[in-house]
């Protein structure tokens, strides 16, 4: 594969419909989870509203040069990650820039933006900040590393590191599927995809509700902006990499829209039904579930 | 027989003088039992070169140099035991001006008491 | 040529000369003395000289005009010379030494000493069994006369001891020699040997052993054998320091040479008990000397213990051949010198505790002289102890004597273990109060001198010792190889300022690259350029240091001369020498770190241990030959190849810290010097490396009890990235932080090299080069904030990142490259690793690295968030950037990883191409800024730009829609509806990653550190238990020799 | 208890050698090579009467330095040892040593047996290449007149200087003509220097009867020094 020019306007296209639907979808989701509450919820637009408030407000403030560039980071990273990977299987249009590296690529680069939020975060000097980062990292390498396995498992499977090759591996079916031919995988996978979506029972990193704890702690106003359009971006992405391995890719948007929508309620689904585990409990429990589910993938693989 | 048997009291006497070293704590006890031990390692010595009726090797008259071949016991350990002796001595004195000195410093001459050096 | 008899006859008319002079001309009396010694040592060095010339040939030279066996004669030839000229020199310098001890004592001390060193002699020319056993009595009783020089408070019972058990060994020895005189007919002791085979019948012939057996007892005994040796050992602590030279270097000297004489006699029949009293003697007395605190008595059980090992040597004659004396002779004399030295050492000091010695520091002249000493006997290159070691192992693995030479490697280790300790004590131990050392050098230069000689004299038998190996047995003489002259020259310029001293040795290290750069193939190349340029960049960092820095630069050139060497060699004997030397350098330069002590020490012993183990694996492949090319390292034969290959690969594995053999790191790396970390870390890490591929490369796969070895490393280096990773997690202090993470990073590289792959071994190479440049890097970084804050410990710091911003830069590219994440060049590693370990084979051991690799992200994040980042401490409002000399090198790192990052195929496309003769398959295909595998692709340059561009665009964005952000102070935060003041309770940082200690904590439990303590712990009670033998009783001494006498013959089965 | 039954169990090790010795050991019916050649030319090479004194003095000439050099040692030695005493115990301000009378008898028959004694030993050593007895026994012999002499009066003082002139001198002639042999004569402490003489004559045996008597004297003079030093040891 090789670059060429056109590639941008194409990327640029995909960057658009990917944000429009995570704001869209992150607001849906947020609304089942109040339905499921009995409570109204957010309308569909909110996210629009939250990013266009938070961009238009005046006043801001600096803890200092990686404070102020953790946004950019963690951006790029969610933007990154998403143009790495093909979205659209079979599309030249909606491969984006996958010609500059294969899976090794894209799950290396989620770290990106963590990183550079971690930093950014750190630097506002707010301990409840330096706590969250604790947390979720220690978090990350246990979850993540089912997820590893799976990935490896998956590429053992099909000889090859291509995300391309690994879905049109998987065309013809929906048994020729990762989920059928390697079920152990997509098991030990999605079971990391719990842990990372930043959802019960794996949100003690942000704690959102009880007290003002997490990186964000201390990021407003037009950081906040950015941060809210990667959280837009950011799980979209994510899920297209699992749905490339996992669930045969997708060969147009609306195969993509339902897709990506499935998978996200995985995690929904098991958000509103479990309660929230301390970090050395969900470190545990990754270790003790799905990392032996990932080495049986791979030693059967 | 008898080289035998005066190779037997020296060996004796060396056990018993070894014995006597081993045993007495007293320091002068001990290069008693030192000169003792000694003792039978000389009459050892001198009776191993001994040789059934033979003589001494002295030539005179009684032993003219052409049969002194035969007539004489072998000489060489009768050198060796006088060497032998005199080192015996020259220790014997050294150790005993040593047991002077060591008395002169502590007033006492068990050698259990000169342990300080250990380990 | 004038008659060796003269060295007799002139001590002797010496001494009874001096008997004519009155008590009152003691100051004439005294250069009568020297001269007469003066003389000896003349004669006999004109007989070296002339033997060793070949202008004259060995004579026999006949008393009273008489030949052998009727009269006693003597011999001169090359031994004897030698020994002679050991024995007198020692006598003369020590008598030099002993002048104010002399000038006291008056004339007859004199006479004494004189006839105890025309004794030593003696015993040394004499062929006849009897005058030999005249010329110990001899030396006993001067013994028991010279030990009263001293003003030890127990010297008197010191030598009443040991003229008891001297009485006893007389007795027995004249007992053996009068029946042995009996059986052969003859006293003569070539006589003996010839008559010994026509002995008739079996009787005779079992009376001539039982006589043997008793003379051989007796002079083996005056070798103070384990444990027949608590007579002697107060002698060297009681007695005057010169005497306990004579006693140790001349005594032990003759007594060796004497029951030599005796195995001449004995045949070799007697080989096995003298081999087996020796070793058991070189064990056992260094497992003494490791408790001991006195140093006379520690130098005492040295001696026993060298000595000991000299008998096993020579009991090994039946396989050493005609190198015995080569073998015998280097450890000998090496032994002789150094303990002569240190004796005379011990004498300008005041304490007696090894800790005491402590009064040497900054004392650069007695320091150089106690390293040359403990070098000789630790056997390290270049003196003739290493030489020695290496043939005799070689020989021992040649004919299969391993459990000795297992016993050999075990009990020099413990004797390095000592002496490096000692050594640690002297650099970095207070004083002991007023150190009166100064004044010893000013008052008594008689003192010095002797010390003075004995350095230049281990120096000079290192060159002949090289010499010899390279003309005897085509081995190299160290001293004439370029890097290590280099090296030592430094001693010589150690008067320079630091700045200049820095520039020389950039300058060679860069000229070296330069002259040599076109004889390296592309692997070598990697580490030429690393060891030399690398190192010179490193050095870049060493100008911030004032002053003249004494004893860094020989330490560190030695270290990268040891380096050099190690790429350049081609037989293993170079090999082995160069990892010596680098090791020895790289350990004064650890050393030299302010709390380095313990640290230092374990470096040493561990990296020693590996040495031994490399040295035994080389000689098992050696089968016998004394060196061979490394290349063929590859033929060596089936049963042997598994054991060489592990013994290599532990050897090596001890440089690289795999776990298990890590704990040395943490601690050497983290207590060096701000510019000695990235060196011992980023540089000295991959000598291990290359050792290892060097292995790999040419053994291969191999199989031991169908265990594949390969897979063994496998598992050994996903533990060590998993544990090294994990362990960096939890630390506290930013450099053992870096330290244990270097641990894991070598985890990785093993790993690579561990797959034996194409991809595998390039991986390694990525992490190679990588490592060196961010290790290097962070250490440097982290190095300078702790100049600058005064502590190590990540939360006593906190929010620099204003103060320090270069520092945080370095940090911040260094550590996104360590995790791997894109852009940096951390990512073509991982990005080789996983396509390296599709083409594995093993998947299990992979489940481990897997988990290693995120964690590093913990530790990562916690170097650069509790250092920079958070809340600033009061106390370093003022810290300034880091000085410019360290951060320079940092920014050209920061240079040399991005550009590393966008053409990684600068250096590893050839490397890769390289790797095809080795590794035909799966090789990368490289075209245009796309680098492409079996399995998967990569575009380093595309990344880059791809990042860079989004990354611009978003921070434009940003800066479009924010660009009135005010900068706020530090403690506007929104807190709980608090304001916070104190940094201190804000910063959160002290023990980061709880919830994760207490989810996986119970993986750091220093079960390896326990293990090794416990190891210690051992030895040392070993030693102990055995101390108690020791209850100082002259009668329990004689006990100790007639049941040492009664065991050995009944374990002789006569 | 447990030390004399390890001393015990020890030693019977030790005898257990020392048995097997005795019982491997088989009288000489000849004598061996070494003894042999003794015998046919101690006479005829050096013209020594007495056999063991041949060997003693020229065959193993030089084990007979090392013994004098022993006793010179061990001479040297325990003044060494005494002299420094005195030096760190000087005892200032005692009253003169006195003693009770040792008796008429003693006193007496010293006075008369000392010149004799000293007569005897100067016989011993002169005669020893012709009579059994030389250099040792004659020192011996002298020694004991002076031992004689100390025994009559503890108090006596020996001039230690004449004493050690005679030891001194007496090795440096010794040593001396060792070296005349290695220049003259076959080697070192070759007696051939002189003339052999006629077997059995008191001028004969070349340098033996000179040897001999320097051996006499230097050993005489080297148990007298020892036994004045260890008589001064007598306070305590």
């Amino acid at each position: 594969m090789q670059f060429e020019w056109i590639k941008i306007p194409y990327a640029l296209l995909t960057l658009f419909i990917v944000v429009n639907y995570g704001m869209l979808l992150g607001a849906f989701i947020q609304k089942i989870g109040a339905r499921v509450g009995r409570r109204r919820g957010v309308p569909i637009w909110q996210n629009y509203a939250d990013l266009v408030k938070n961009f238009g407000l005046r006043t801001s403030i600096t803890h200092g040069v990686m404070f102020y560039l953790g946004p950019v980071f963690r951006l790029t990273g969610g933007i990154g990650l998403l143009l790495f990977v093909p979205t659209i299987y079979g599309s030249e249009m909606f491969s984006n820039l996958s010609f500059a590296g294969d899976l090794i690529l894209a799950l290396y680069f989620v770290f990106f933006g963590t990183l550079g939020m971690a930093l950014g975060a750190g630097e506002s000097g707010h301990p409840h900040a330096a706590i969250g980062i604790s947390r979720g990292l220690s978090q990350v390498t246990a979850a993540e590393l089912p997820l590893a396995l799976a990935v490896f498992s998956v590429a053992l499977q099909y000889q090859t590191l291509s995300i391309t090759d690994i879905v049109s591996a998987q065309q013809g079916g929906v048994l020729h599927w990762t989920l059928f031919t390697n079920p152990l995988a997509v098991a030990a996978a999605m079971l990391s995809f719990l842990g990372s979506m930043m959802r019960p029972p794996f949100d003690v990193v942000l704690a959102p509700q009880e007290i003002p704890i997490g990186p964000p702690t201390e990021y407003h106003s037009s950081y906040l902006a950015l941060m809210q359009t990667n959280r837009a971006i950011f799980p979209v992405a994510k899920i297209v990499v699992y749905m490339n391995l996992f669930f045969g890719g997708a060969a147009s948007w609306p195969v993509f829209f339902l897709k990506v929508f499935l998978i996200y309620m995985v995690s929904v689904f098991v958000g509103v039904a479990f309660p929230r585990f301390r970090v050395e409990q969900s470190i545990r429990w990754f270790l003790v579930w799905a990392v032996p589910l990932g080495i049986l993938s791979i030693l059967l693989a | 027989m008898i080289a035998q048997l005066s190779i037997a009291t020296g060996f004796l006497l060396i056990l018993i003088g070894l014995y006597g070293a081993l045993i007495q704590r007293n320091i002068l006890r001990m290069i008693v039992a030192f000169t003792v031990a000694d003792t039978g390692v000389n009459i050892v010595i001198v009776a191993v070169g001994f040789m059934a009726g033979r003589t001494a090797p002295i030539l005179d008259a009684a032993v003219p140099v052409a049969d002194a071949a035969a007539r004489i016991i072998d000489p060489l350990p009768q050198a060796l035991v006088l060497t032998a002796i005199v080192i015996g001595l020259g220790t014997t004195a050294l150790m005993l001006a040593y047991a002077f000195k060591l008395y002169e410093k502590r007033r006492t001459l068990d050698i259990d008491k000169f342990t300080d050096l250990r380990g | 040529m004038t008659s060796p008899l003269y060295i007799i006859a002139v001590a002797l008319a010496a001494a009874f000369l001096l008997g004519l002079l009155r008590e009152q001309w003691r100051s004439l009396a005294y250069p009568v003395t020297l001269a007469a010694l003066a003389f000896m040592s003349w004669l006999s060095a004109s007989w070296l000289w002339a033997l060793a010339s070949g202008s004259a040939s060995p004579v026999d030279i006949y008393t009273a005009g008489t030949a052998p066996p009727f009269a006693i004669n003597l011999r001169m030839a090359l031994p004897e010379a030698v020994l002679t000229l050991l024995i007198n020199l020692t006598g003369l310098f020590s008598a030099l030494y002993l002048k104010s001890a002399l000038l006291a004592r008056g004339r007859r001390g004199m006479a004494v000493l004189l006839v105890a060193i025309m004794a030593l002699s003696g015993i040394v020319l004499t062929r006849d069994i009897f005058n030999l056993f005249v010329f110990l009595e001899l030396v006993v009783i001067a013994t028991g006369g010279l030990v009263l020089l001293s003003d030890h408070a127990h010297a008197l019972s010191a030598g009443f001891k040991y003229l008891v058990v001297s009485q006893v060994i007389s007795i027995l020895l004249l007992i053996g020699i009068i029946f042995a005189y009996h059986a052969t007919g003859t006293l003569n002791i070539d006589g003996m040997a010839e008559a010994v085979p026509g002995l008739q019948n079996a009787g005779a012939s079992q009376a001539f052993e039982l006589a043997f057996f008793l003379m051989f007892i007796a002079l083996v005994a005056e070798l103070k054998p384990f444990p027949a040796n608590g007579w002697a050992l107060d002698i060297y602590e009681a007695a005057h320091p010169a005497f306990s030279a004579i006693f140790s270097a001349g005594a032990g000297t003759a007594a060796l040479y004497a029951v030599d004489k005796l195995l001449l006699i004995g045949g070799p029949a007697w080989l096995d008990m003298a081999t087996g009293v020796g070793i058991v003697t070189f064990v056992a007395g260094n497992l003494l000397a490791l408790p001991q605190s006195n140093d006379r008595r520690l130098l005492g059980y040295s001696s026993v213990a060298q000595i000991g090992l000299i008998l096993a040597v020579l009991g090994q004659r039946d396989i050493l051949g005609e190198d015995t004396y080569f073998i015998a002779g280097g450890l000998l004399l090496s032994h002789a010198v150094a303990k002569a030295g240190l004796f005379w050492l011990s004498g300008l000091l005041a304490g007696r505790q090894l800790v005491d010695w402590a009064d040497l520091r900054e004392r650069p002249m007695p320091v150089f002289a106690f390293v040359t000493f403990a070098a000789m006997l630790s056997g390290l290159p270049p003196f003739p102890g290493f030489y020695a070691k290496w043939e005799l192992v070689h020989h021992l693995a040649g004919s299969g004597r391993l459990v000795l030479l297992a016993l050999v490697l075990f009990g020099a280790l413990i004797e390095a273990g000592y002496l490096f300790r000692w050594f640690g004590y002297i650099l970095k131990r207070e004083p002991p109060g007023e150190a009166d050392f100064c004044r010893v050098i000013f008052d008594k230069p008689h003192r010095v001198l002797p010390v003075m000689v004995a350095v230049a004299a281990g120096w000079a038998l290192a060159f002949v010792w090289g010499e010899l190996a390279s003309s005897l047995l085509g081995r190299s003489n160290l001293l004439l190889a370029l890097p290590l002259l280099f090296a030592l020259s430094f001693l010589l310029l150690d008067w320079l300022p630091a700045w200049v001293k820095n520039s020389l040795a950039i300058a060679g290290l860069v000229a070296f690259f330069a002259a040599t750069w076109t004889d390296y193939d592309a692997l070598r190349m990697i580490f030429a350029i690393i060891f030399t340029l690398g190192g010179a960049l490193t050095l870049l960092a060493s100008y911030h240091v004032h002053g003249r820095r004494v004893g860094f630069y020989p330490a560190a050139m030695l270290m990268f001369a040891g380096m050099v060497m190690l790429i350049r060699a081609d037989t293993s004997f170079d090999f082995f020498a160069a990892w010596e030397l680098l090791t020895v350098g790289s350990y004064f330069l650890i050393l030299r770190g302010k709390h380095s002590e313990p640290h230092a020490l374990s470096y040493i012993l561990f990296s020693l241990g590996g040495a031994f183990l490399i040295m035994a694996g080389f000689a098992i492949a050696a089968q016998g030959a004394p060196q061979f090319a490394l290349a063929s390292l590859a033929h060596v034969a089936a049963p042997f190849a598994p054991w060489v290959f592990l013994l290599l690969a532990i050897g090596f594995m001890t440089k690289t810290a795999a776990i298990g053999l890590h704990i040395w790191l943490p601690g050497a790396h983290a207590e060096a010097e701000t510019d000695v970390s990235p060196m011992v870390s980023g540089i000295l890490l991959k000598a291990g490396l290359y050792g290892l591929m060097v292995l790999l490369l040419a053994m291969g796969k191999q199989q031991l009890y169908g265990i594949e070895l390969t897979h063994v490393l496998l598992w050994v280096a996903a533990l060590t990235a998993l544990l090294g990773n994990l362990m960096a997690v939890f630390q506290e202090d930013a450099k053992r932080l870096l330290a244990y993470s270097s641990i894991g990073q070598m985890g990785y590289a093993l790993f690579g090299l561990a797959l034996m792959n194409h991809l595998g071994w390039l991986m390694a190479l990525v992490f190679v080069i990588n490592h060196y440049i961010y290790k290097a890097m962070l250490f440097l970084a982290v190095g300078g904030v702790a100049k600058r804050t005064g502590t190590r410990e990540m939360y006593r710091m906190g929010g620099l990142i204003r103060l320090m911003p270069l520092s945080f830069i370095a940090v911040l590219v260094g550590i996104i490259a360590v995790s791997g994440v894109p852009p940096l060049s951390g990512f073509g590693g991982r990005w080789v690793f996983y396509n390296a370990i599709l083409a594995s084979d093993y998947r299990l051991p992979m489940v481990v690295l897997f988990l290693a690799g995120p964690i590093a992200f913990l530790y990562l994040f916690r170097l650069i968030y509790t250092i920079f980042l958070g809340q600033l401490k009061d106390e370093l409002r003022r810290v300034k950037e880091a000085p410019f000399w360290i951060v320079l090198p940092q920014m050209i790192y920061v240079a040399l990883l991005i550009a590393f990052a966008v053409v990684p195929g600068l250096a590893l496309h050839r490397v890769d191409t390289y790797l095809n003769q080795f590794f035909p398959e799966g090789g990368l295909s490289w075209a245009g800024g796309e680098i492409t595998s079996n399995y998967g692709y990569w575009n380093p340059v595309a990344i880059m730009i791809i990042v860079g561009v989004i990354f611009c665009t978003v921070f434009a964005w940003l800066l479009f829609v924010n660009r009135r952000a005010q900068p706020v102070k530090q403690f506007n935060i929104v807190f709980s509806a608090e304001r916070p003041f104190r940094p201190e309770t804000t910063h959160f940082a002290w023990n980061f990653f709880a919830p994760y200690r207490k989810a996986l904590g119970f993986l750091t439990q220093p079960l390896v550190t326990i293990f090794w303590t416990t190891v210690t712990d051992l030895l040392h009670t070993a030693g102990d238990l055995g101390r108690r033998l020791y209850n100082g009783n002259g009668q329990t001494y004689a006990f100790h020799f007639l049941a040492f006498v009664v065991i050995v013959f009944f374990l002789v089965g006569l | 208890m447990v030390k004399r039954f390890l001393a015990l169990l020890l030693l019977a090790g030790l005898g257990g050698i020392f048995a097997s010795l005795l019982a491997g050991y088989i009288p000489d019916a000849e004598l061996n090579l070494t003894a042999r050649y003794y015998a046919d030319h101690a006479a005829g090479d050096l013209g020594a009467a007495n056999i063991v004194t041949a060997i003693i003095v020229t065959y193993r000439g030089l084990d007979t330095l090392g013994e004098v050099t022993v006793l010179f040692l061990a001479a040297s030695i325990v003044g060494l040892v005494l002299t420094h005493r005195q030096k760190h115990d000087p005892r200032p301000g005692q009253p003169a040593r006195t003693r009770a009378p040792v008796g008429e008898l003693l006193t007496t028959g010293t006075r008369f047996l000392v010149p004799l004694i000293l007569l005897l030993g100067v016989y011993v050593f002169m005669n020893g290449h012709l009579t059994p007895g030389g250099g040792f026994q004659g020192g011996a012999i002298i020694a004991s007149g002076i031992l004689l002499l100390l025994l009559a009066d503890p108090l006596k003082h020996f001039s230690h200087g004449l004493i050690s002139a005679v030891e001194s001198l007496a090795g440096l002639f010794y040593i001396l003509l060792g070296l005349v042999g290695l220049v003259l004569a076959g080697g070192f402490l070759d007696n051939r220097i002189l003339p052999a003489g006629e077997l059995g004559a008191l001028i004969s045996a070349g340098a033996i009867p000179l040897i001999y008597s320097l051996i006499g004297l230097k050993v005489g003079a080297e148990f007298s020094s020892m036994l004045a030093s260890l008589s001064e040891t007598e306070e305590l």
